[in-house]
């Protein structure tokens, strides 16, 4: 190959991709145009708000979510394998920038940003969700670390939002020193990891790791492991997982709720994401299974389309089915390790959130142990993901469309309790838990919707939080039958006890607003009536509560996501 | 010196030799982070542990001391980490500073308003 | 002539390299020990300065080059920078509690046991067949590696052309999209930091919503603090302005 | 690479001292030592007699500025021997340090300032041939490492224990890091242009008539070379731009506190850096080490072997004799021409009122960044569309081990050739420097300068 025919190639590969990548494009666009119309409007007389939410309604259309309807996204990958685009990218990517949509509408109703910091702000909020959509589709170590810089730094300035604030900037310092701490220290489990397998391209890890496995010296690994552990650092930071969640608590203390909404969701959607993405990326190699099954008729030509390596991967396939022995199979023992170590760091988490919410007076902070514990769910499904991914495709797409449907109904449960918690700020200047009481009063459709939120993050029976857990949990059962590992068992016990906890500390909550008569002295009558406000969270809490009716549409669409995932 | 065939008392240097130097700046790095009260010296040791695994980008990369490296990748990582950790840096900065103008202290145990 | 010849090789790579690895490593350590944040400092940029040394020894130029301009001209500088805005007393000094130490020996020093122990364990890191290949090879002026990286980064891996196994050349990913990407996250950081540096417009909103929030949210805070930031603008605030474009600078640095 | 960190001067020179001298064939550890001493005694001795001249010329120069003589007691007729007599009165100067000062930063801050500007001149070329470590990317090494002397002022003005140091001191981190940015682009401008960051390489590019250098490649250069200067004239802390030591507000500044040989140090790596981006101004835009009048050419051609001309290279035609006087004439051109830039710089200095902190970072943001940024544009436009230029040098071309088997020249007739003809490269010399589009006889040298080039490096 000489450098004509590479540029070409890279020419043409580049086309391809950006059609794939609009929705960041228009991202990037609406960062500039931030800053321009700032430049060019000396006056503000533009409210800057509307550039941003026109911008992300058009990210979002530009993410095209109908396209995984029916399984139709093939796994591609694009900017010379530095992203790959599959349907469980376009899934999350999307629900990433309806969040965005959702977000800068709660923004506007509450007020903060005010206007004189809202393009700063904004520029902030889209430059994170940059980085998390890039997040959801990296294939590539570098691109995991640079979006999660990319989604962190921007973060980092947000929780210190509010300038003059004691708490605000101490949230910032806090977030921002442990968070550059952790991506060091994953940094350098990359370093290890790209050293052992010379290569950073995930796939290419993958066939490498599938190559060497059997025969590897004791010493690489140690480094194998080692590395894990770092990376799982760094990714366990992200999602506030248990001995790294620590910084949660304060920040979303010290920062205002709507960053805290920010961070509960977009961050998490979008950690949970990239851990699915090394995950897979490291534990398996799509498209090589079949070929070892169908391997006269199919030919290496389909499989070329899958996935560029995926060619001459037959190769070492080959060489392996003499020790019978295929790649994927070869993986077990990678995935078995990222399975039992997520399914650790989510049993610890989970129980460690319920049990902190318990004496929490502070509906930030409750609210920040119960997005810790939320984190502990939604890393469950891993576990039957990673132990069931090279043996039964069924359980594996099981356990990614109950992430996926988790993660949609995380979303509005979260935003509503978030938005809620921002709102009543604007009325009674307080967000302690004691100062709520009584509230269903004055303003009965705030307290239901939140509520209602509430409940579902319990997982109570006939809201949104229910169908999310009990489809995360039936695919570890089901994964338990697969595979009869005791620890998915443990998994899921320890999800059931958790869930049974977490009832407690928000019954709490709902029963202060609605059992308990106001405070002396405190006349909430005075504060505004909710206008707006309600309509928003009506609207945010209604598809928590009819979930239940449109199941069927809302599943079969998750499914169709993952389909072209795995099998 | 002269005159004496200097017989080679260390073995060639090799990627091991590399790591073993990133692995120190890394563990010193991150005994830093934990062990510094001022911000800026938290900010310090993160630097080293980058910096850390900056060193062993460029030695799986190194053509000098490996056949089957990372080649170029190794080299790019680590130019893309030495951007992002001056971004990072000055973002941390401008926080640490707005941290400074309301607690009128950098001691990052004088953060303690928020606890529980 | 004799004596000279006798003793043609010296072993320049092995003395060079103990000599950068010193440096950097004795520096890092006195890093962690001083207790004066400004020598603290100060021992950083030697240590990565020698860091930058030890990439030259291993054919990375370019990111030496880079090591030294950004990480040690722009990033140090600006650690520096933030360092005498927020020094109070003239020697900023850093107790650490001594608990603190010895947990951190316990805890760093088994991670230190445990990293050695697997980077010097793994065999195909050991091999210093390619090294003194390479070494014998050796063209002085060999070491082009600007162009290459430059052409990496417009997409175009020139270094795999040759490469044996061209499924392999696929995986080495052309680094165009970070390149442009990254750009935007400087931009980001870039507006990020300037926001979180600059002091509070003054509050010319309309009174509204936004007013009522923030209103709120002061005085949330009032009913625990009793400072709020006042005086303590004082000390920095003709600083602050060039501060800010500090900030602006070393991502603007990055950016080139 | 590990050889050439070590060995100093072109390597060919330490091959040439131990063949000729000691008749090795190969040159041992002790040549490239010998060498790389007495290359780092050389160096030295720009910086140190450049300085003591330098500081004669300053007073000189502001004397006559200022409508009066300058010195004249010392050293006959024009005070020549004033620097000497300075630099007695400061060794005898007693070593004086604050009580408040941090001692050991305190000492060896002007060290460091002093080490980065003479680690500079390391990568940089003095003529073809005349470097002390051929460094690729010397461009870049140069800024660098230039860049670090901003250290040694931040040190020195925080270990004085003196708060207009530490101002001091703050001003010259603001201002050096902010102008490191324009100074930056502008310097990628020539890079692009010559399509190199090898700085021998970018003066031999400009060989011939004064019509080849770079600053009248196209409008954009020529702007972008003032804009350098003033960058530069900023980035080594001078006036207008001398912040770091506004006598008015801050006594002395960083060196407030300081006196005596440490006092020196700071004022030599001063001149150094002055020096130092003078030269690099020279070769990125002034031609380098080429006379504007290609004497240098003429006497290589007025030596040189008739049948060797044909075969290759110009240089490799004559003489090695001729070769080292034209190397001389190369190294008093450039020192020349970086005096001047240094006399500029003095001129400036006596001429212009000092800048308040903010006009100083005012310009920078506002002025400098822009225009440099523009000229960046419009430069790379103006070389992509081909558009006519003075110069009739033409973009080096990267002939490296992968390239070999391109089919064509990157740079061609019109930037980026969309046919891609296939075989082309039967002929590599001709595909290498692309000469097709100057006369002949003009362009020849410039053409065989450049392949001595690849060849060579």
């Amino acid at each position: 190959m000489n450098l004509q025919q590479l540029i070409k190639q890279l020419a043409n590969d580049s086309t391809e991709s950006l059609s794939w990548f609009l929705p960041e494009i228009v991202l990037c666009a609406v960062i500039m145009l931030l800053l321009l119309v700032r430049l060019f409007d000396g006056k503000q007389r533009l409210d800057l708000w509307f550039v941003a939410i026109a911008g992300s309604v058009v990210s979002f259309l530009f993410s095209q979510p109908w396209l995984v309807c029916g399984g139709g996204v093939e796994r591609t990958e694009i900017f010379t394998g530095l992203l790959v685009i599959d349907g469980f990218t376009i899934a999350v990517r999307s629900i990433i920038l309806l969040f965005l949509v959702l977000f800068l509408v709660f923004t506007k109703i509450s007020g903060i940003p005010d206007s004189d910091d809202s393009p700063d702000i904004y520029t902030l909020v889209f430059g994170a969700t940059l980085g998390m959509c890039l997040m959801v589709s990296s294939n590539h170590l570098l691109m995991i670390f640079l979006a999660i810089e990319m989604a962190s730094v921007p973060s980092y300035a947000l929780a210190g939002m509010l300038k003059g604030r004691k708490r605000g900037s101490e949230a910032a310092l806090k977030y921002a020193i442990y968070g550059a701490g952790a991506a060091g220290v994953m940094l350098y489990g990359i370093s290890l990891l790209a050293g052992l397998t010379s290569s950073a391209h995930l796939p290419t890890i993958a066939l490498q790791l599938a190559e060497n496995l059997g025969t590897m010296s004791g010493s690489e690994q140690l480094v194998l492991v080692l590395s894990g552990l770092l990376i799982s650092v760094g990714l366990a930071f992200k999602l506030s997982a248990v001995p790294f969640h620590f910084w949660a608590p304060d920040v979303f203390h010290g920062s205002c709720a709507e960053v805290n909404a920010f961070l509960s969701i977009a961050s998490k959607a979008a950690a949970l994401g990239l851990l699915v993405r090394i995950g897979i990326g490291v534990g398996y190699v799509p498209g090589l299974e079949q070929e070892v099954a169908q391997d006269v008729e199919a030919g290496p030509a389909v499989v070329a389309g899958l996935l560029p390596v995926a060619e001459e991967a037959i190769e070492p396939i080959e060489d392996s089915v003499e020790q019978e022995v295929t790649v994927n199979e070869a993986l077990q023992p990678v995935r078995d390790f990222i399975g039992k170590l997520i399914a650790l760091l989510a049993m610890i988490t989970c129980t460690f959130g319920n049990l902190a919410a318990y004496s929490q007076t502070n509906i930030k902070r409750l609210l920040a142990y119960s997005t810790i514990a939320h984190a502990g769910y939604m890393m469950m499904a891993i576990a039957p993901l990673m132990s069931s991914l090279g043996s039964d495709y069924g359980v594996a797409e099981g356990a990614l469309s109950g992430l996926l449907l988790y993660i949609v109904v995380y979303v509005f449960m979260n935003l509503g309790a978030f938005a809620v918690v921002a709102f009543l700020r604007n009325y009674i200047a307080s967000e302690e838990i004691a100062d709520y009481s009584g509230m269903i009063r004055s303003r009965p459709y705030i307290v239901i919707c939140l509520v209602l939120a509430l409940f579902s993050l319990v997982g109570l029976p006939p809201l949104a939080g229910f169908l999310g857990k009990f489809a995360v949990f039936a695919s570890i059962a089901d994964a338990f039958r697969a595979t009869d590992a005791t620890y998915l068992l443990v998994l899921l016990l320890v999800g059931g006890v958790n869930t049974a906890l977490s009832l407690y500390y928000y019954l709490r909550v709902a029963k202060i607003m609605v059992m308990e008569e106001p405070a002396e002295g405190v006349d909430i009558e005075q504060y505004p009536k909710a206008g707006l406000e309600a309509v928003y969270l009506v609207a945010i809490t209604l598809p928590t509560a009819l979930l239940i009716f449109f199941w069927n549409p809302v599943h079969a669409y998750v499914v169709d996501a993952v389909k072209a995932l795995i099998s | 010196m002269f005159g004496l065939e200097i017989t080679p008392v260390i073995a060639a240097i090799t990627v091991s030799h590399y790591l073993i130097v990133g692995a120190i700046l890394f563990v010193i790095g991150a005994v830093c982070m934990a062990t510094k009260r001022n911000a800026l010296g938290i900010l310090m040791g993160i630097e080293l542990v980058l910096n850390g695994a900056n060193i062993n980008f460029i030695a799986f990369g190194s053509p000098y001391l490996r056949d089957d490296n990372l080649g170029l990748d190794g080299q790019l990582i680590s130019l893309f980490v030495i951007v992002l950790a001056a971004a990072e840096a000055a973002v941390a900065l401008a926080i640490a500073l707005n941290f400074y103008n309301n607690h009128n202290t950098i001691d990052i145990d004088r953060a303690d308003e928020l606890k529980g | 002539m004799g004596i000279l010849a006798a003793v043609n090789r010296v072993y320049w790579h092995e003395f060079f390299f103990m000599l950068f690895a010193g440096i950097s490593v004795v520096f890092a350590v006195c890093v962690l020990l001083t207790q004066n944040i400004v020598r603290m400092a100060f021992y950083l940029v030697l240590s990565l300065g020698s860091t930058a040394g030890l990439f030259f020894l291993a054919g990375a130029e370019f990111v030496g080059a880079m090591q030294l301009m950004i990480y040690v001209g722009g990033t140090l500088v600006l650690l520096i920078f933030g360092v005498m805005l927020t020094a109070q007393q003239r020697y900023v000094k850093m107790n650490t509690h001594p608990t603190d130490w010895v947990l951190a020996t316990i805890v760093g020093g088994s991670l230190l046991v445990l990293l050695i122990g697997a980077a010097a364990g793994v065999d195909s890191w050991k091999d210093a067949s390619a090294s003194k290949k390479a070494l014998a090879e050796l063209d002085v002026d060999d070491a082009r590696t600007a162009t290459p990286l430059g052409l990496a980064l417009t997409g175009v891996r020139v270094d795999k052309l040759d490469s044996d196994d061209p499924a392999l050349a696929n995986g080495q990913s052309g680094y165009l999209l970070p390149f442009i990407i990254v750009s935007v996250h400087l931009l980001v950081v870039l507006i990020g930091a300037a926001y979180m540096a600059r002091t509070k417009r003054s509050a010319t909103a309309p009174v509204g919503r936004a007013e009522r929030a923030r209103l709120n949210i002061m005085q949330m805070e009032h009913e625990t603090d009793d400072v709020v930031y006042s005086a303590s603008k004082q000390s920095s605030s003709s600083l602050l302005d060039s501060d800010q474009s500090q900030a602006e600078e070393s991502t603007d640095e990055a950016q080139e | 690479m590990i050889g050439s960190l070590v060995s100093t001067g072109a390597s060919t020179v330490t091959e040439f001292i131990s063949q000729n001298i000691f008749g090795l064939d190969d040159p041992n550890w002790f040549m490239y030592l010998l060498c790389g001493v007495i290359a780092a005694v050389l160096v030295l001795h720009v910086i140190a007699v450049g300085a003591l001249f330098f500081i004669w010329a300053e007073r000189k120069i502001a004397g006559r500025i200022q409508d009066r003589l300058g010195p004249t007691r010392v050293g006959g007729k024009f005070g020549w021997l004033q620097t000497l007599a300075d630099g007695v009165k400061l060794i005898a100067k007693e070593d004086f340090i604050p009580r408040d000062a941090d001692a050991p930063l305190f000492k060896i801050a002007p060290y460091i300032a002093f080490a980065a500007s003479f680690a500079a001149f390391l990568a940089l070329p003095f003529a073809d041939g005349a470097v002390a470590h051929h460094v690729n990317t010397a461009v870049f090494f140069v800024l660098a490492v230039l860049g670090l002397e901003v250290f040694g002022v931040i040190l020195a003005g925080y270990a004085s224990g003196s708060k207009w140091s530490l101002f001091g001191a703050m001003r010259e981190a603001a201002q050096v890091v902010s102008y490191e940015v324009p100074l930056g682009m502008c310097v990628v401008i020539p890079v692009f242009v010559a399509g190199t960051m090898n700085l021998t390489t970018i003066g031999e590019m400009q060989a011939g008539w004064f019509n080849n250098w770079l600053v009248f490649h196209d409008p954009f250069t020529f702007i972008a070379a003032i804009v350098y200067f003033t960058c530069a004239t900023a980035s080594v802390n001078r006036a207008p731009f001398d912040l770091a030591e506004a006598e008015s507000e801050l006594v002395a500044g960083f060196h407030t506190e300081y006196s005596g040989l440490r006092w020196s140090f700071f004022f030599m790596a001063e001149y150094g850096s002055m020096f130092l981006v003078s030269a690099l101004a020279s070769i990125l835009f002034f031609g380098g080490w080429h006379p504007p009048i290609p004497i240098d050419i003429w006497i290589l051609e007025a030596f040189a072997d008739p049948d060797l001309v044909a075969a290759g290279p110009l240089k490799d035609a004559v003489p090695s004799l001729v070769t080292f006087l034209v190397m001389l004439i190369g190294i008093a051109t450039l020192v020349a021409k970086s005096v001047i830039g240094v006399v500029v710089m003095m001129w400036v200095r006596w001429t212009f009122p000092r800048l308040r902190i903010d006009q100083v970072m005012a310009t920078c943001l506002k002025y400098c960044v822009p225009i440099a940024a523009v000229c960046f544009v419009g430069s790379m436009t103006w070389e992509t569309l081909d558009l006519p230029s003075m110069n009739t040098i033409n973009r080096y071309e990267i002939h490296e081990d992968w390239s070999e088997d391109l089919a064509v020249s990157t740079v061609g007739e019109d930037g980026v050739d969309p046919e891609w003809p296939e075989d082309e490269n039967d002929d590599e010399s001709s595909e290498v420097m692309d000469g097709e589009e100057a006369p002949i006889e003009e362009d020849s040298v410039a053409v065989q300068n450049g392949l001595s080039l690849q060849e060579g490096e």
